[in-house]
């Protein structure tokens, strides 16, 4: 199962530029907002939390579909399914590779960026935090999207139509944790309900992503 | 001289840089040193910005380059585009990421000296936010770089990305404006230098500036001389494969 | 011998550090790279120079 | 190890592709599976490979002894030949692919990118993958698509090592393979094409009754 | 060419969905927004706008990557490079069924979402106009985009990284047009501007694609 | 329609595969290209189609007169085979899809979705593309990979009536055609793997100097 996790990363490093892409994408994005919503230090503030949020989790979906779709194209996922690694634990490790490519530069970045939109300092520790804990659910509930939409061409809007509301309950949570703390209330509970979140999506989903590969193999 | 274009020869180039490496990286320190330690210890501080005045040693020179390394990688890559010297597109991917870091010294001195002075570190002024873009922009040209396999394939396709890329940068820059006005101060430098900052910051400014453009000169050579070594060990590879 | 920066040390010195800090860093990464690059290229012609 | 199934019907998508297959081959023995295009061979060998579960029947044999190898070559683009298998080898649990490079000759290609061979070149590639699983029971379609004269001999060279190492063998094929001692079955005559037998809606419904 | 037009309409609706897709992903995007946000409608009236565009914006980018990466897959890129249709006829009609499939549907659903978001009455007409006017625009610099990344196995997020940038101008007017409407004030200027920047585009990357197609086919 | 190449030299990615490669094909007659896997069949193939720019020689041939059929089928799996055809007579600007239909015997399949056809099925849809072409010179790379022998006639009777129309083709094969009239050329005594002669990274610069 190791072998999976090496050769993902590999090829995320390799093709494509890997861990430094979906960093670009947030950086875009947040760079983006102030110029939909205009420059008023005041609203962006405001509304960081959430843009910051917002950014991490479009940037994790936009990487989803490559999850197991290039796999599926190339022959390597029915020849996997013969193989003695159990489906579960290739969909936990497709999970692992993408959070390690996804989630975990955008932890790294996400301060950086809550400067540029005027996030209030006591915000940036919870920020990360959540950040930390929120994103492995992405990670796992896209893992999930990604084997229910395998096989399907141009599956991607699919994809994240059926992904997003799964977001929802994580977004909500992680930026509301962030913006309490930005304006000094006490932020722990979502952070607690943030982690709760993470702690199931990991123990079920990769069953459900394993039970959905097979269907899709069929 | 023949010709301008036997530099374009990666022999000629490699005789070349050789020759002029050592002298532009010299001209470079020596300015650098020259102008940064004037600027930072014999300056005065000024009336109402005090002692963040000093941060323009590097702020300014930083920008000016970041630009110019741009519109070099433009000249570079339309000269390939259109006479196919290889040693040309070489050294556009070879400026890139020089061009990337005196960007991001500009941004990290502005957001410096934006504290102190606009009491924010970030603010969306269009000439801060096209600096921004521009960054993202180098960005965008590396990134394509290093995903393609195919050097030739990968010289073409940079080419065209900076040719179109420049174009809408442009456009951005006039649609920032159009955005918002902005706090930047304006240009410092015109021609006309009575209307603008006094001598006693306008020699070490002068001085820094020549000494960030001769580093760049310094290190595009350099980097060039190593692009072209690259592409030759990547040719010897596949011909080693190949046999 | 240190100017006095008054209330703006922090800016200035870190605009400073920060500036040199990169500058560095370039150059450091360039002649890295073309060390790395220098060394292959050499190890791979001398290769090609005994097989010929 | 030996592979048996007994009175198999496959399906493929909605469709029932064929039914009453029957057939054995034991250790050291290759079945070659001949039929017209569309007959039902890529249908029967995923069927066996436990990819699409049986409509009906039973098949004898572990699934974890059988090694799949497919239309497609499975291959990433951009990991070298040697990638490529140390990649199956540590999902195999196996560890050492030397003999599959040895077999099918790829030691002067071990550092190429997969993406950048020719179609027979991958092909070899994709096949050697098959001795890196160590599995015995190989089910392969059309392995030597793409191979010139002498690979198609290095693969038959490879299948022979095989059996006699107390393997079996089923090869779906339309051209010769070189291996002439080899059992054929021919699966035209098991095509059963029709709506599955397990599908409600298959019956008329009896509108009266409704 | 109309062919490779009907071909393409055919194709997105019949695998995964077509039109309704990329409109969904832009329903979602705005009712996540709130979720990130908070749902203070103070807050939300002022960065519709922007947020609208922007939603319109990304709902673009998350298709671009098929535009040509299954025709490169497949082979028929190849083929219909040895075909009597020019390159830059084919990038305009992928342009073009892009735009029908994705931007399109875009300008008639933005009044529903402005709903949701509530942006102010007047800025509703000068929405459409914006979102009509300069749709366009993204189809056609995603297409570009589209034809320097295809070959690239995950190019997805190289080519937002790529693309994203090109945008912000479109974008800047666009949202800039409806914000001044929303406020009352005139909104002809930016609407001229996107339309301006929809021309050149339309005019020029084709071009730019075609001859990206052409190096990537080598 | 006649093609005829001299002293051609081509290159894949950073390499030169072939070099010298010279022969021509009159109207009416089809060329047969062998060589071993990776000799350069399928780069020669590229290059004739005007996909991959010559190194050096010439192609004497109109390009809009190449019709070429790659390793890949070029079919969308979410359209029909009628669809497929139709939309292939549309690029090239033909309009009757009928002789293909008949020529492979795809009338029993019109309707499938070409995502839902076995390989050969497949394979039998890609090269009725060719006559939808209406081009004269055929430019096949390995066209009957997958085929059943019935298929391989019925791809040998097209061949046949291309050429007695005036049509030539030139045919990249590892087995047998079924057209024993046609002229063998063995490319393998054109490969000349080296570095692209027009690389100027391929002198090296005397580093002494630096
Ligand atoms: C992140 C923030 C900032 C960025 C990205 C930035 C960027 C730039 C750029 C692009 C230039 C233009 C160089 C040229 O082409 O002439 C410039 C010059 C300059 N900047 Fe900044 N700046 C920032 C913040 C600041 C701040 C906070 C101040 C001072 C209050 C400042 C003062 C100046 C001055 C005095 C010049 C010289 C003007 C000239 O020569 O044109 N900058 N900066
Ligand atoms: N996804 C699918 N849905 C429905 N029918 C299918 C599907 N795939 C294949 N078929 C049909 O099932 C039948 C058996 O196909 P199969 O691929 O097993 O044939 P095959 O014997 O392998 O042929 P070939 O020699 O061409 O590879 C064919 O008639 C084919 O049209
Ligand atoms: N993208 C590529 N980059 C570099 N070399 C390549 C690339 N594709 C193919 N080659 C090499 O070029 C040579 C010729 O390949 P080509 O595909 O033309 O062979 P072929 O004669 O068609 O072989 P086959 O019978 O296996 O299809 C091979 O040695 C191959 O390894
Ligand atoms: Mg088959
Ligand atoms: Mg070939």
């Amino acid at each position: 199962m190791i072998g999976l996790l090496k050769r993902d990363l590999t090829l995320a490093i390799r093709a494509g530029g890997g861990f430094g892409l979906s960093l670009a994408f947030f950086l875009i994005f947040t760079t983006l907002v102030p110029f939909g919503v205009g420059p008023q230090t005041q609203i962006l503030a405001e509304i960081a939390p959430g843009i910051l949020w917002l950014g991490a989790l479009l940037a994790c979906l936009l990487s989803l579909d490559r999850i197991f779709q290039l796999d599926w194209e190339d022959g390597t996922l029915d020849l996997v399914a013969t193989s003695p690694v159990p489906l579960e634990g290739l969909a936990a490790m497709k999970a692992l590779a993408h959070w390690i490519t996804t989630g975990l530069p955008l932890v790294a970045a996400a301060p950086v960026l809550g400067l540029l939109l005027n996030l209030p300092g006591p915000a940036y520790p919870w920020l990360m935090a959540s950040l930390a804990l929120g994103t492995p659910a992405l990670s796992a509930i896209g893992t999930f999207g990604a084997a229910l939409t395998v096989g399907i061409k141009r599956g991607g809007l699919l994809l994240s139509l059926l992904v997003l509301p799964l977001y929802i309950p994580t977004l909500i949570f992680g930026a509301l944790c962030v913006a309490r703390a930005a304006t000094g209330q006490d932020a722990t509970t979502p952070l607690v309900l943030v982690a709760g979140i993470t702690a199931g999506a990991l123990a079920l989903l990769p069953f459900a992503a394993a039970a959905a590969l097979r269907v899709n193999l069929r | 001289m023949s010709s301008l274009w036997e530099y374009a020869n990666p022999r000629k180039f490699m005789a070349t840089s050789a020759f002029l490496l050592p002298w532009t990286a010299g001209i470079a320190a020596v300015c650098l040193v020259t102008g940064l330690v004037w600027g930072f210890f014999f300056t005065p501080d000024d009336f109402r910005q005090g002692s963040t005045v000093k941060i323009i040693y590097v702020h300014v020179p930083a920008a000016i380059m970041a630009i110019n390394a741009w519109f070099m990688m433009l000249v570079t890559s339309i000269i390939w585009v259109i006479r196919r010297h290889h040693v040309s597109v070489l050294a556009a991917k070879a400026a890139a990421p020089v061009g990337m870091v005196f960007t991001l010294i500009a941004l990290a001195t502005g957001a410096l000296w934006g504290q102190p002075m606009w009491g924010t570190w970030w603010e969306w002024d269009p000439r801060l936010t096209s600096f921004l873009i521009l960054f993202l922009f180098y960005l965008g040209y590396m990134a394509l770089w290093e995903a393609i396999e195919n050097p030739d394939s990968a010289a073409d396709l940079t080419s065209v990305l900076c040719l179109v890329g420049s174009v809408f940068a442009v456009i951005s820059r006039y649609a920032l404006l159009f955005w918002n006005q902005g706090l930047h101060q304006g240009a410092t430098l015109s021609l006309d230098r009575e209307q603008n900052i006094s001598n006693v910051y306008w020699y070490p400014l002068v001085i820094t500036l020549a000494g960030f453009g001769f580093l760049f000169i310094a290190l595009v050579l350099y980097r060039t001389r190593t692009e072209i070594r690259a592409r030759r060990l990547k040719a010897l590879i596949a011909q080693e494969r190949m046999a | 011998m240190m100017p006095d920066l008054g209330t703006y040390s922090v800016p200035v010195l870190s605009s400073y550090a920060v500036s040199l800090g990169l500058l560095v860093a370039v150059v450091v990464a360039s002649i890295w790279k073309a060390r790395r690059v220098r060394a292959r290229l050499e190890e791979v012609e001398s290769r090609r120079g005994r097989a010929t | 190890m030996s592979l048996s199934v007994t009175d198999l019907a496959c399906a493929r998508g909605p469709a029932q592709i064929l039914a009453g297959v029957t057939f054995s081959v034991a250790a050291g023995q290759a079945l070659i599976l001949r039929g017209p295009n569309g007959a039902g061979k890529t249908t029967l060998l995923r069927t066996l490979a436990g990819l699409t579960p049986p409509l009906a029947g039973t098949i004898e044999a572990d699934p974890d002894a059988i090694a799949y190898a497919a239309h497609a070559d499975g291959l990433k683009s951009a990991l070298t030949v040697e990638e490529n298998l140390a990649f199956w080898a540590s999902v195999f649990g196996t560890h050492d692919p030397a003999p599959a490079i040895e077999a099918f000759n790829l030691a002067p290609l071990l550092h190429r990118r997969a993406g950048e061979m020719s179609a027979g070149q991958k092909r070899r590639l994709s096949l050697a993958r098959l001795l890196v699983t160590g599995r015995p029971v190989w089910c392969l379609d059309e392995p030597t698509v793409s191979l010139d004269v002498e690979n198609v001999a290095r693969f038959a060279a490879a299948v022979k090592a095989h059996l006699a190492g107390g393997g079996s063998a089923v090869i779906a094929t339309h051209i010769d393979l070189g291996l002439p001692e080899a059992a054929t079955l021919d699966i035209s005559r098991f095509v059963a094409k029709q709506i599955r037998a397990d599908d409600p809606f298959a019956d008329s419904f009896a509108e009266g009754a409704a």
